[in-house]
C-alpha cells in the first residue's frame, strides 16, 4: 500500500503549465528520487504536494487518506514533512531553538499552561531539548547548536532545516536539493543519515541535481521535464536511457 | 519641580507601556501594526466612562484590558491574509476608524465635546496621594507586570514560534504550526497593554476628547521601539526614555537660542524632532540597544 | 558610502547631554520676594488648528508685559512673561503647563484658546492654585471651574449662539440653517442658536475639519434653501465654503462668527463673494481709549490690525489685568490673593481707566474699572466676561459695525 | 434625495478622488519601486503649493497665466525638493526593511513643515484667482476648478502609465521594483534611475499641492491632511499601480461623498477605510493586481 499516492496533479501559473498531470507514489520506508533540467517543474510539483500550490484537478492521498484539501499546515500534521530549495531557516534564532521550535503540541505554546502550568512546560522543554541535541548530533551540527541561524553556511543550513522536519515525526519528508552547496564528505554522511531513517520507516522523495550521489541513495526514479514524467524505473536503467539524456544534454526545451 | 518630573515620568511611563505592546507585535512577531493608538483609545474611553457610570475603577480597568483585545481579533486575521505594507495601512483606518465612531457616538462618548471630571488614579484606588502620583505608582506596577510578561512569554515556546513567524511564516506553516492562533494572541496581548495604558492615561489627565488621539501617537510609539532597538525589551525602554528627552528636551531649547522668538520656537522644536528621527533611523538603524538582528540570542 | 555607524556609547552620549542640557535649562525655583520676576505663563496655540491666532495672542501678552515694564512693573516686580505652544492639542498642553506651572512657577497661565486644551489644562492649574485665563467658548468650563480660578475673556458659545438668535430675528429671516465645524466651540455656536432662536430650522450640518471640499455639505444646506446659514466655523473652511458657495450661484445670507469672518476672509475671496455676510463678534471696546492704545502696539508688533485678531485684544487684557490686579494686592501677594483682586480691579463702580499706568495712579486713591481692548471685563459669577455683541455687515470688502446687541 | 442629488455627490467625490489620486499616483510609485509608504508626500505636496503661491503673487497682473508658471514652479520646486529627500535621506536606507524608511519620511515631513512655518508663518494663503460660477451639465452643478482637477489628474497619470510602459527609465524603474538585487547587479545605473523616480514622484506632489492650493486654501498641514486617503487610494489600486492609485482615489472619494446623506458627514471618511478593508478581504493585493504596474 503506498504511503503517498498523487494522481494527475497540475499547477498553473497564469497561462503557464508547470506541472501537467503528473502522477507519483512513494512506499512506506521507501526512498525515491525526482530528477530534471532547471524549469522542469520539480519544485513547483513539490509546492503541490505540500499544500502550498493548489493540486489543479489532481488528488493527493497521503497515509491511506486523501489529503487534497487539506493546508500546508494539516498535511504537516499529518506526517507530510518538506525541506526547501533555498533553505528558510529561522535567521535570528539559533540553531537549537529553530529545531525545537518545530516539535508539535508543545504546552509552552499556549497561554494558559504557560501561566498555570510553568512545570509541566519546564519538564516538555528539556525533554525536546534533548530530542533537538539528538539530532544535531545525528546530523553533527550540535558544534553549533548556539549560533544564530543566519551565520551558518549553505549546507549546514541544508542540515538544520533536515534536522527540524526531523522534529516534526515526520512519515514522508520530501527533500528539495538536499546536496545543493553541501561538501562531497558532508552528502555522504546525510546519505547514510537518510538511509537510517528509511530504515526506521521514514520515506523520502528527494529532487537532486547530483545523479551519481541520487543513484546510490534512492530505490526508484522518476524523470521530469517541462513539467510531465518522462521516465520512471530503477535509477542505472533510468540514467542509461536516451531521453535522460536527451532533456539534459541535447534538445533541452 | 518634582511635579514636573513626575509629569514626564507619567507621559514616559504610558509610552513605554504602549511601546511593550508594539514590541511584542513588531519586534517579536514581525506585525506592522499602525492603528496602536486605537486600542488605546478604546481602552481609555471604556474605562473612564464606566467608573463615571459609578463602576469601581479596577473594573474600569478590567474592561480596558478586555475590549481592545476583542477589537484585535479581526485585526489579527487580517495580519493573515495581506501583505504586511497593506496591513500597516489598513490599521492606520482601523486607528482613525475608532476615532470617527468617538466623534460620531455622542450618546455614548460626549462625541467632541469630550469627557471632563472623570476620577483621577488616587480617587479611584483610595490612594492618600495626589493624582500624578498615583497614577505613577499604578503605572509603575503595570509596567512591571508588562515586562515581566513580555520577558516570561518571549522566552517560553510561544516566544519561539511568534519568532519564528517574525523569521520566516511559510516555514512554520510547512512544519504544521498555524501562524494565524499566535498571531490573534499576540495582537490581542499588545492590544490589551495599549488598552490599559488608556485607561491610566485618561484618569490621569481627567479630560479625554477624540483629538488626544490622533496617528501621531502611533507614530511616536514607532520611533521610540526603533529608537531603541524593535525586537528586545531593553530597547523599548531605552527608546521611550530618548523619545521622551527629544519631546521634552526641546521644550528648553529656547533657554539655549535665546535670540529665536516664542512663535518661531514651534518650529524649530518641529524641526529638532523631524532631523532627529531622520539622524537615528539613517545613523543607528538597529536602535541604541541593537535590534533582534544585531544582539545574539538575548531577548 | 560607508554607513557612518554610531556605536551605541556615542548615542547613549548625545541623549545623556540633551537631557544634562535639559535640567540645566531649568531656572532654579524663584523666590517670590520683591525684585525678582514676577513669571507669567504664555499658553497658546502656535501650531495646529488655532495657529491663525496663537502668535498674536502670544505677542499681545509680550507687549501687554513691556508696557507694564516700561511703567516701572506691578507692584514692584517686572513681569517676565514664557511662551510656550499647546499645539492646539490637549496633550501637549498639559505637559506645557506642568512645565510652566512646577519647572517657571508661574504665577498665572494666560490665553488657552481651544476648549479641549482649556478643559484639559484646568486640573493641572487649579490643583497648584494657579489662575487660568482663556479665550474658549466651551460652556462646561465655567461648570467645572469650582475654585473660581478660571478666567474666561471670550463670550460662551451658547451666548453667541443667543446673539446670533437676536440679530436672525433682527433682520426678519423666517428660515435658518445652520453649518458647524466639528469642535466643542463650532457646536456650541449653532447649538445655543437652535436652542433661542424662535424661526424654522430647516437645515442642520456638522463637517469634519480639513476637507479637500465641502460641496455634499452644502448641497444638503442649500436644497433646504434657507434665508440665512448660520455658521459655527473658522477662517480656513470658512474661506472654502464660502467660496464654493458662491460658485454655486447661492443667494442665502449669511452669520458667521467675526473670527471666522474678517478682513482675511476679504482678503481670501474677494468683496463680490463676502457681500451682505453678517460677521458677529464680542464687541471690542472700539470707543474705548484702551483698543485704540492696543492697536497702535498691535500693528507695530505684528504688521496686522486688531480686528484680525480678536484674541489678541482679549490676551492683551488679560496681562493687564493681571498687572492691575498685582498693584491691587500690594507687594509679595502671592497668585491666590491677586486673583481675588481681578473682579475688584474692573468693578462698574470704580474709576474708568484705559491703561495700565492710569490705573496704577487710579488705585492709589480708591477702586479702578479697567476698560479692556476686547471688552468692559466685567467678570460674572462664573468668571466670564459679559460682553455685548457687535453685528457688522461686509459691504463692498469693509467691515462695518450696523449694531450692538447686548444679551 | 432625487437621482440628480446623488449624482451631484457622485462628481463631488470623484473630483475629490482624483486630487487623493493624484497625490497617490506620487506614493505608488515609490511605494512600488522603493518599497515604503512615503509619509513625506504631503508635505512636498504643500512645499510645491507655498513655492507656486509665491510665485504667483509675484505675478498676479499676468492674469490665468500666472497660474500656468504657479503649477510649474511647484512642479519643480517639489521635484527639487523630493530628489534632494533621496539623496539626503532615503537613498542609504534603501536596502532596509520598509518601516525605517517610513519613520524617516516622517521626520522629512515634519522637517519641512518646520522650514516653511519658520519662514512664512501658520496663516493662510490663498491664490489670487477670479471666481467662477458652476457650470451646469445636465442636472449637475461643476465648479471650472474641478473639471481642471480632473484634466490634470487624469493627464498626469497617463503620463506616468507612458513613461512607465514606453521609456527606458520606466522600465529601468519596473526593473529595480520587480527585483532590486537582480537589478543592481545586471547593471542598470540605480542612482540616475531612482533620481529620475523621485523627481516624478515629487513633481506629481507639487502639482497635487497647487491643484489643492487652488481649491481650498494654502496652509502648514495641507499636505499632511491628504496623506491617509492618499495611502488608502494607493493600497486600494494595488501599491506600484499608477492606474490603480487614481481610480482607487476616485473610488474611495465616490463611496464616502455618496454615502453622506446615510451615514452622515463624520463617518463618510470611516467609509473610505471601509471599502478598502473590503476590497482586501476579497483581493489581498488590492484591485489591480496584474498588468500595468510597477511591482
Amino acid at each position: 500500500m503506498n504511503l503517498l499516492e498523487a494522481r494527475d496533479v497540475s499547477v498553473r501559473f497564469g497561462s503557464f503549465t508547470a506541472v501537467d498531470k503528473v502522477s507519483v507514489n512513494v512506499g512506506p520506508g521507501e526512498r525515491v528520487g525526482l530528477i530534471g533540467p532547471n524549469g522542469a517543474g520539480k519544485s513547483s510539483l513539490f509546492a503541490a504536494l505540500s499544500g502550498f500550490e493548489d493540486a489543479g484537478g489532481g488528488t493527493i492521498r497521503f497515509n491511506g487518506r486523501d489529503v487534497t484539501g487539506y493546508g500546508p499546515v494539516r498535511r504537516a500534521r499529518a506526517g507530510l514533512g518538506r525541506t526547501f530549495q533555498v533553505p528558510k531557516e529561522f535567521a535570528h534564532l539559533s540553531v537549537r531553538e529553530n529545531l525545537m521550535t518545530a516539535a508539535p503540541s508543545q504546552a509552552g505554546e499556549s497561554l494558559l499552561s504557560l501561566l498555570f502550568a510553568a512545570s509541566r512546560v519546564a519538564r516538555q522543554e528539556k525533554e525536546i531539548g534533548a530530542e533537538a541535541d539528538s539530532h544535531l548530533e545525528f546530523l553533527n551540527i550540535a558544534h553549533v547548536a548556539n549560533e544564530s541561524a543566519v551565520r551558518l553556511s549553505g549546507g549546514q543550513k541544508k542540515l538544520l532545516e533536515l534536522g527540524r522536519v526531523l522534529m516534526t515525526g515526520p512519515k514522508l519528508i520530501l527533500l528539495d536539493e538536499p546536496f545543493a552547496g553541501v561538501n562531497p564528505v558532508l552528502i555522504g554522511e546525510i546519505s547514510d543519515r537518510i538511509r537510517e531513517l528509511s530504515g526506521q520507516g521514514i520515506s523520502v522523495l528527494i529532487v537532486e541535481h547530483n545523479l551519481n550521489a541520487l543513484s546510490q541513495l534512492v530505490d526508484r526514479l522518476y524523470v521530469m521535464d517541462r513539467g510531465r514524467i518522462m521516465a520512471e524505473g530503477k535509477p542505472d536503467e533510468v540514467l542509461a536511457s536516451d531521453i535522460v539524456r536527451e532533456a539534459y544534454m541535447g534538445g533541452v526545451a | 519641580m518634582e511635579a514636573y518630573l513626575i509629569a514626564i515620568a507619567v507621559y514616559a511611563l504610558v509610552y513605554l507601556l504602549m511601546g511593550l505592546g508594539l514590541n511584542l507585535h513588531y519586534g517579536f512577531t514581525g506585525l506592522i501594526n499602525f492603528g496602536h493608538v486605537g486600542f488605546f483609545a478604546i481602552g481609555a474611553y471604556a474605562s473612564c466612562l464606566l467608573t463615571l457610570a459609578g463602576y469601581p475603577m479596577p473594573l474600569g480597568f478590567a474592561l480596558a484590558l478586555l475590549l481592545p483585545a476583542l477589537a484585535a481579533i479581526p485585526i489579527g486575521y487580517l495580519s493573515l491574509r495581506l501583505r504586511s505594507d497593506y496591513l500597516a495601512i489598513v490599521t492606520l483606518g482601523f486607528s482613525e476608524v475608532v476615532r470617527l465612531a468617538i466623534i460620531n457616538e455622542k450618546w455614548l462618548t460626549n462625541g467632541v465635546q469630550g469627557v471632563p471630571g472623570i476620577p483621577d488614579v488616587a480617587q479611584g484606588f483610595g490612594l492618600p496621594v495626589s493624582g500624578s502620583v498615583a497614577a505613577l505608582i499604578v503605572l509603575l506596577i503595570a509596567n512591571a507586570l508588562a515586562i515581566a510578561l513580555v520577558y516570561r512569554l518571549t522566552r517560553s515556546p510561544f516566544g519561539r514560534a511568534i519568532q519564528a513567524i517574525r523569521d520566516d511564516e511559510e516555514a512554520v506553516r510547512a512544519l504544521g504550526k498555524d501562524p494565524g492562533s499566535f498571531k490573534i494572541r499576540v495582537f490581542m496581548i499588545g492590544a490589551s497593554l495599549a488598552g490599559l495604558a488608556g485607561a491610566i492615561y485618561g484618569h490621569y489627565i481627567t479630560y479625554i476628547t477624540p483629538e488626544q488621539f490622533l496617528p501621531l501617537v502611533t507614530f511616536y510609539v514607532w520611533v521610540a521601539i526603533i529608537l531603541g532597538g524593535a525586537g528586545k525589551v531593553s530597547g523599548t525602554i531605552v527608546g521611550t526614555l530618548a523619545l521622551m528627552t527629544f519631546l521634552e528636551g526641546s521644550r528648553f531649547l529656547r533657554d539655549l537660542l535665546p535670540g529665536v522668538s516664542e512663535v518661531e520656537m514651534a518650529s524649530v522644536r518641529l524641526f529638532v524632532i523631524g532631523l532627529a528621527l531622520i539622524l537615528l533611523v539613517r545613523f543607528r538603524p538597529s536602535g541604541i540597544m541593537g535590534d533582534w538582528t544585531s544582539g545574539g540570542t538575548q531577548r | 558610502m560607508k554607513n557612518l555607524q554610531m556605536n551605541r556609547r556615542h548615542v547613549l552620549a548625545g541623549l545623556g547631554t540633551t537631557a544634562a542640557l535639559a535640567t540645566v535649562g531649568l531656572p532654579v525655583k524663584h523666590a517670590r520676594a520683591a525684585g525678582s520676576p514676577a513669571m507669567i505663563g504664555a499658553l497658546n496655540p502656535v501650531s495646529g488648528a488655532g495657529s491663525a491666532y496663537g502668535s498674536g495672542m502670544q505677542k499681545a501678552i509680550i507687549m501687554a508685559a513691556e508696557e507694564i515694564n516700561a511703567a516701572g512693573g506691578a507692584a514692584g516686580q517686572m513681569i517676565e512673561v514664557i511662551g510656550e505652544d499647546t499645539q492646539t492639542s490637549p496633550e501637549a498642553a498639559v505637559n506645557a503647563a506642568k512645565k510652566l506651572v512646577e519647572v517657571n512657577n508661574v504665577g498665572a497661565i494666560l490665553g488657552t484658546w481651544s476648549s479641549g486644551v482649556t478643559l484639559a489644562v484646568m486640573p493641572i492649574t487649579t490643583a497648584a492654585g494657579v489662575p487660568l485665563m482663556c479665550t474658549s467658548g466651551a460652556p462646561a468650563i465655567s461648570t467645572e471651574d469650582k475654585a473660581d480660578l478660571v478666567w474666561r475673556f471670550q463670550a460662551t458659545n451658547d451666548r453667541f449662539g443667543r446673539a446670533f438668535a437676536k440679530i436672525a430675528d433682527r433682520e426678519g429671516y423666517k428660515t435658518a440653517a445652520t453649518m458647524a465645524f466639528n469642535n466643542a466651540s463650532g457646536i456650541g455656536n449653532t447649538e445655543g442658536f437652535k436652542k433661542s432662536w424662535g424661526g424654522e430650522i430647516v437645515g442642520d450640518v456638522v463637517y469634519e475639519p480639513k476637507r479637500p471640499s465641502y460641496r455634499s455639505e452644502l448641497q444638503q444646506v442649500m436644497a433646504s434653501n434657507p434665508d440665512v446659514i448660520v455658521m459655527g466655523s473658522y477662517l480656513p473652511d470658512t474661506t472654502i465654503i464660502l467660496r464654493e458657495w458662491f460658485q454655486l450661484g447661492g443667494k442665502n445670507k449669511w452669520i458667521i462668527p467675526g473670527w471666522a469672518a474678517n478682513d482675511k476672509l476679504v482678503e481670501a475671496l474677494g468683496a463680490e463673494v463676502c457681500e451682505g455676510v453678517i460677521s458677529v463678534e464680542s464687541v471690542s471696546n472700539e470707543s474705548a481709549e484702551s483698543y485704540a492704545h492696543f492697536d497702535k502696539g498691535y500693528q507695530a508688533a505684528t504688521g496686522s490690525p486688531a480686528s484680525s485678531n480678536v484674541y489678541a485684544a482679549m490676551t492683551y487684557d488679560m496681562m493687564i489685568v493681571w498687572g492691575l490686579a498685582m498693584a491691587a494686592a500690594g507687594e509679595g501677594a502671592d497668585s491666590a490673593a491677586v486673583n481675588a483682586k481681578l473682579r475688584d480691579v474692573g468693578n462698574p463702580d470704580g474709576a474708568e481707566v484705559y491703561t495700565f499706568a492710569d490705573g496704577v495712579e487710579a488705585l492709589k486713591s480708591g477702586p479702578i474699572n479697567y476698560q479692556g481692548a476686547s471688552s468692559r471685563l466685567d467678570f460674572d459669577e462664573y468668571g466670564d466676561v459679559t460682553p455685548d455683541f457687535g453685528m457688522s455687515v461686509i459691504k463692498d470688502g469693509k467691515i462695518e459695525r450696523v449694531a450692538v446687541v447686548s444679551i | 434625495m432625487t437621482v440628480a442629488y446623488l449624482m451631484n455627490l457622485a462628481v463631488n467625490g470623484a473630483v475629490e478622488g482624483l486630487l487623493v489620486g493624484l497625490l497617490a499616483l506620487a506614493v505608488t510609485l515609490v511605494f512600488g519601486v522603493a518599497r515604503f509608504p512615503n509619509a513625506s508626500a504631503g508635505d512636498v505636496a504643500m512645499v510645491g503649493a507655498y513655492s507656486g503661491w509665491l510665485l504667483q503673487s509675484a505675478i498676479v497682473s499676468l492674469g490665468p497665466l500666472s497660474l500656468v508658471f504657479a503649477g510649474v514652479t511647484a512642479m519643480a520646486s517639489a521635484a527639487l525638493v523630493s530628489l534632494a529627500l533621496y539623496w539626503l535621506v532615503f537613498r542609504a536606507l534603501s536596502g532596509r526593511v520598509g518601516v525605517y524608511a517610513l519613520i524617516a519620511s516622517i521626520g522629512a515631513a515634519f522637517v519641512l513643515r518646520s522650514v516653511v512655518t519658520f519662514f512664512l508663518g501658520h496663516d493662510q494663503q490663498v491664490f489670487a484667482v477670479p471666481l467662477t460660477r458652476a457650470l451646469s451639465i445636465g442636472p449637475l452643478r461643476v465648479l471650472p476648478i474641478d473639471l481642471w482637477v480632473g484634466a490634470i489628474a487624469l493627464a498626469a497619470m497617463v503620463c506616468v502609465f507612458v513613461i512607465l510602459r514606453m521609456t527606458a527609465m520606466g522600465r529601468r524603474m519596473r526593473a529595480i521594483a520587480d527585483n532590486p538585487q537582480l537589478a543592481m547587479v545586471s547593471g542598470i545605473p540605480a542612482a540616475r534611475t531612482m533620481s529620475g523616480l523621485w523627481l516624478m514622484a515629487g513633481a506629481l506632489s507639487g502639482l497635487a499641492g497647487c491643484l489643492l492650493g487652488l481649491k481650498t486654501v494654502i496652509a502648514p498641514e495641507m499636505g499632511w491632511d491628504l496623506l491617509l486617503p492618499a495611502f488608502a487610494a494607493t493600497i486600494l489600486g494595488s501599491v506600484g499601480n499608477p492606474l490603480g492609485a487614481v481610480i482607487g482615489g476616485v473610488i474611495i472619494g465616490i463611496a464616502q461623498e455618496v454615502s453622506t446623506p446615510f451615514v452622515g458627514f463624520t463617518y463618510k471618511i470611516a467609509i473610505g477605510f471601509v471599502v478598502m478593508l473590503l476590497v482586501l478581504l476579497v483581493r489581498p493585493e488590492g484591485l489591480f493586481v496584474a498588468r500595468a504596474r510597477v511591482r
